[in-house]
């Protein structure tokens, strides 16, 4: 269960390249547009090093690696929806639509994100037509990198069963949310009308589709654990550093202890997290339905609950839109709400349970 | 839930003149958690009309000397009938700034000063400002490194301040600054009451995570002010300070008031969204946390109300003032963390969406609670003070 | 909302008597026989310092001067049920029955201790014959001072009323409970077919009965407390003289945060029972259900954490058997879970909100 | 949810195997939390039967070097699966003091010490007690005040040794003393292998707050020993007991499997108690409750299994192992909160209660529970220990 030398060099190689390209200041700029959050040379930068190709089949790429660069990608506070773009590639190889949207999308040419509604959403449901189209209907409400995305698989009922249909993103309405969240593009999406003609949307058994829905939560779950673990190392070099009454402010027991209790609460989410990805590995729905609901329900309270002693123990330093801090305590809250809540997950437990 | 000391009684009546009185004056702004400065200068002109009409009536300014426009048979509980009811109104409260300078100035003033700036509060012709808060001192006001070296008939200041409400707008400024650094760290520290136009004064808006700008930096550079500006004794500042700040008593009964409107509003609220198909309302998860928090809010009233009794009394505990300050302080969290977990996805929308829940109020409120369990004297610095001087502790 | 000098002074009154009185080895001497918790003599001598007749209508005595007293009795861990043979006494003259009885608990030639169902459990019912006799039905499952109380008031479902019956204790089928607490006397009382007969009874509107109901949830509450505030003094004692690492333990800061939050939880837990003693004597029924729900759920999990607390400062000091720590911890739990739990009070509190 | 490496595969038909030979020979016994002594005669030969035939049939010592009878080829992840089916069948585990003597005289035992004893453990005709504990010390071992001074041949010890598990019945010592009051805390101690029957050791059963006696204060006065007895060398006695306490790795494996047993035990407890008339797992805060414990079961789960990963890859952090015990011994603690939470008035009744829901297991355990948080470093030293070791931060 430990990090291969191979995710561990990919790891690095991530974070580094993450570093660098990484600008979070666009995130603070007023109306930051999508533009500034990220370029097209970053797209096909991120590309070239594999990031977008991870899961693709031909590659033997694995979800267990997948963990690894979401994980960078949260540290990093990046923009850019690489794990939902790969995944995004592994489904259109899967199922055998798209190939060419897929190969852009591993290319860097372009990007592509799943749309599928919040799990407590009515579903968006696709109507098939005499000549193969089929015409979707309702609304994904918060798509990472929807606006950014020229491309769309989405996840639709079909009668009893399910479909995945890619469009074109200029073809659904796209409208920017203003979230919690400045560190990513977030939009809703209405499919309303949207006609996919036959060729570009396959009916799926319902399998793929709930595999759809578990990587989208755990790349929240992981992001948030990159996140956290980012402001853990904030944390711990604010508190060496600053001082009070002639100490260290990470001298004191009670700060030590909540640092201790941070650092434990992320571990505690980095191993359910990975675990998940494992889980789905190994292609056995409900085990992986339990391990991503197991992670969900660990990591969406560990991640918020170290955000939040981060920002206590960064005192009114970390309470300043020009420390990063912020962004990543929203960045945290955001994964924790989105594609399953930890109430949704525990209740899931709960509901499989023997 | 708020300390409500009976109706019908005369403090009662006095309920019922001051809610009549705020619902015909208080300038219309939107509700905003925290202390918020006006956004605009219409809006200051609109809060400084509010606050001098506040005095005007008598509701504020009462517990003054009768000298400087008191009444003297004031009875307390009306200044806690008087923030309770603007807290109710969701109206600005007294200026935390003029406050402060007031109760410095009553104290320790000289006549001169008394004449000359209390009438000014009264009329809120002036805005105060505090200089207190360093950024290398945080809730360790020992460590503060603001220097004020005495030059001739004057003292020239220069160093750094920082969360300073109101900076951008105010006259006038309540300055503390170190006048002699062999002094043991308490006792070399003056007060000073100086006027922000003084050269040398450089304010700069801080930006605060919820994205607004509410407090500011202000730099001082060689200002040079007169003499005359010493509130008290030089030396004294650690005293004049913690003397006024001794002086808010009011602080948790308007915060339980705030507390208690959004509960109301949220259990609104959760009537209305949905979980799993049933109003979120009937979930019992979601029910045993409104029950808890409707509790938890009654024990802030209830913590509130004794420490301002024993006060009155004059049989004030160590325990008192630090315990209803915590327990607001984290109650107040858990209470905005549990609303913008209970909207689930449509949690995360925030102020300028137009889907958001209550216009984003849930996400600012939130965003915002982190400061009251860090300014103030933050969560540690109160458990440290009532482990060591109420429990007795060892250092 | 302080205590008056005169509740100080009885405060201090019953807390001296009680420290001389209280024997805490008996708690802990194995199958202690109820002989061994309290004696006959420290009855007496309890009501000689006014401690049973606090309550009665001629004496002027309030729920307020109740709460002084019985926060004294948790806090000594005190075997005698003098809160619940109080409320009887008032009880008794209220409606007007077994005056000889009520005097006899004033004087401490007897106890006499309220039998309630349990509220999660089905209410005792009384059937009234011809004769004027009220045949009782049904169970108490946690009657505190039950084997050693000469009385029991039983309140039971009438028709769609009340009623309060003087029963003596010998005719209902008592059993010893063996439970958490160890320093009190609890037993189950089956009332089946127990026979009152005319002038031991009277029917009496709902009110009174959720007076009894509240006035012995408060009673547990301010024992909670009471007990609480002697384990903070024990902690606090504890980790000034106890060294470790060549430092006294109370001057690590982690500790000394530990100790601060027990101390903040036992004064808002006692503030709130208190509170909700004054709302009884208001007698207004519905601001005493709200205070006393409050106070439920406030005290319930305030001193509950306060023990745990205390427990992991002492180390293991405070794990033997021959600590008084453990019979404190184990009264307050017990104190949390009968006459009303923490769930059942935030229920009450959600069910009557506006 | 245990480590569970495959079935089918070698480790899981070796599970299988351990599985059977458990419900074969493991002696009948009630389940009670934590680590509990024989409560007779009886029951402590049926433990002597029990330990040595998990040896006989090499599910114990595998991992011995194979002079002492161990196996050349054994897989660490074996010692993990059968300390996970002893604690599926709530059989008794290998004794702690036996498994720590071993490892010390193992690592660092004299040929003789080695002869004369390891045979004596792996037939458990020799049963060990661990005297390091002291009332004084606490977690701080360095505080340790028990003396050894020398005495021609001999040593000759005084002091007093609590929380001796088994200690009335222990044939064998494994003790720890100060032998030189001069040299710095760590190092003037001295670990020594000593016949309990010796004369000056005085064994006083220790009664719990549970009411029951597993443990022991033991009282040294004057008790002769001679030199032979000190295993490894004089001084060295720090090295030795933590190399020793360093080898126990399936702790977290078997008490996992402990908390699995009791979570599904409780659901199907809460599956039959009813709340407000419907069963108490139909009420969405229970729900949430035990959704929340199952997921912090698994990431215990997971937390054992990779320190247990990474010590074997030799890329064990510091981190590793006090994440797993803080992890366990607080969520132990508040399952067996919650259960007796759940039972709500029902769950005062305790053991020997005839109406006592499932015999007062519930409570037995949430009284223990305080155990694990501190025994074996307390919550505070191991949060102390990640804190500066593993972040970094000041001491």
């Amino acid at each position: 269960m430990l990090l291969s030398d191979e995710q561990i060099s990919l790891a690095d190689a991530a974070r580094d390249w993450l570093a660098k390209r990484t600008d979070l200041a666009a995130a603070r700029a007023d109306g930051a547009a999508l533009a500034a959050l990220y370029s097209a040379d970053d797209v096909r930068a991120a590309a070239e090093l594999g990031l977008t190709s991870l899961l693709r089949p031909a590659e033997g790429g694995t979800f267990a690696d997948l963990a690894v660069v979401v994980e960078e990608l949260g540290r990093a506070g990046s923009p850019l929806p690489l794990g939902q773009a790969a995944l995004v590639a592994r489904l259109l190889d899967q199922i055998g639509i798209g190939a060419a949207v897929s190969d852009a999308v591993a290319d860097g040419a372009a990007l592509a994100v799943p749309a599928a509604a919040e799990p407590d959403d009515a579903a968006i449901s696709g109507g098939p037509g005499a000549d193969g189209t089929l015409t979707l209907a309702g609304r994904a409400a918060a798509v990472v990198g929807g606006l950014g995305a020229a491309w769309l698989l989405v996840s639709a009922a079909l009668d009893d069963d399910r479909a995945l249909a890619l469009v074109p993103a200029a073809s659904a309405t796209r409208t920017a949310r203003t979230t919690l969240d400045l560190s990513r593009d977030i939009a809703a999406v209405d499919l309303h009308g949207v006609a996919v003609p036959a060729g570009d949307w396959a009916r799926v058994g319902a399998g793929l589709a709930e595999t759809l829905d578990q990587a989208l939560a755990l790349i929240h779950i992981l992001d948030a654990v990159g996140a956290a673990g980012r402001l853990l190392d904030m944390t711990v070099g604010y508190v060496k550093e600053r001082e009070q009454f002639g100490r260290p402010v990470g001298s004191f027991q009670a700060v030590k202890h909540h640092a201790a209790t941070m650092a434990v609460d992320i571990e505690a989410a980095r191993l359910c997290g990975h675990d998940a990805a494992r889980a789905l590995d190994s292609g056995d729905l409900v085990v992986a339905g339990t391990a991503v609901a197991v992670a969900g329900s660990v990591a969406g309270e560990g991640t918020s609950r170290a955000a939040s002693t981060a920002l206590q123990l960064h005192g009114g330093m970390g309470f300043t839109w020009e420390h990063d801090l912020h962004l990543f305590l929203r960045r945290i809250k955001v994964d924790e709400l989105v594609r399953g809540t930890p109430r949704q997950h525990r209740e899931h437990l709960i509901a499989t349970a023997g | 839930m708020s300390v409500d000391w009976g109706s019908g009684t005369e403090l009662g009546e006095f309920r019922a003149q001051v809610r009549a009185f705020v619902a015909g004056h208080a300038p219309g702004r939107a509700a905003r958690a925290g202390v918020r400065s006006p956004e605009n200068a219409e809006e200051l002109a609109e809060l400084r009309r509010w606050i001098a009409a506040l005095f005007e009536a008598g509701y504020f300014g009462a517990d003054w000397p009768v000298e400087f426009g008191g009444d003297a048979g004031h009875d307390p509980r009306r200044d806690v009938v008087v923030a309770e009811e603007i807290a109710r109104a969701r109206a600005p409260m007294q200026l935390g700034g003029n406050a402060l300078a007031a109760s410095a100035l009553i104290r320790f003033g000289s006549d001169e000063q008394q004449a000359r700036l209390l009438p000014a509060i009264r009329s809120c012709d002036d805005l105060w400002c505090q200089l207190f808060s360093e950024p290398d001192a945080g809730s360790d006001l020992g460590g503060m490194r603001t220097r004020a070296v005495a030059d001739g008939d004057d003292y020239v200041v220069t160093g750094q301040k920082v969360w300073t409400t109101n900076g951008h707008w105010a006259d006038r400024g309540y300055l503390l600054a170190r006048t002699d650094p062999d002094a043991p760290k308490h006792k070399g520290i003056t007060a000073f009451a100086i006027d922000m136009d003084t050269p040398g004064i450089d304010v700069r808006p801080l930006r605060e995570l919820t994205g607004t700008s509410d407090f500011n930096e202000v730099f001082l550079d060689g200002v040079r002010i007169p003499a005359a500006a010493v509130i008290g004794r030089p030396g004294q500042g650690w005293i004049v300070a913690n003397a006024s700040l001794a002086e808010e008593r009011n602080g948790v009964s308007a915060a339980v008031v705030d507390l208690q409107l959004a509960w109301e509003d949220l259990h609104a609220l959760a009537q209305k969204i949905e979980i799993d198909g049933r109003p979120a309302l009937e979930q019992a998860d979601v029910r045993q946390r409104f029950g808890a928090l409707r509790a938890e809010i009654r024990a802030c009233a209830l913590l509130g109300q004794s420490s301002f009794t024993r006060w009155r009394a004059g049989r004030e505990r160590v325990i008192d003032a630090p315990a209803g300050k915590l327990w607001f302080s984290e109650l107040n969290l858990r209470l905005n963390e549990f609303a913008v977990d209970l909207l689930g996805a449509r949690g995360i929308l925030t102020e300028g969406d137009t889907d958001a829940v209550d216009s984003g109020r849930w996400q600012d409120a939130y965003l915002y609670a982190r400061a009251y369990t860090i300014a103030g004297g933050s969560s540690e610095i109160m458990r440290n003070l009532i482990a060591e001087r109420a429990l007795g502790l060892p250092r």
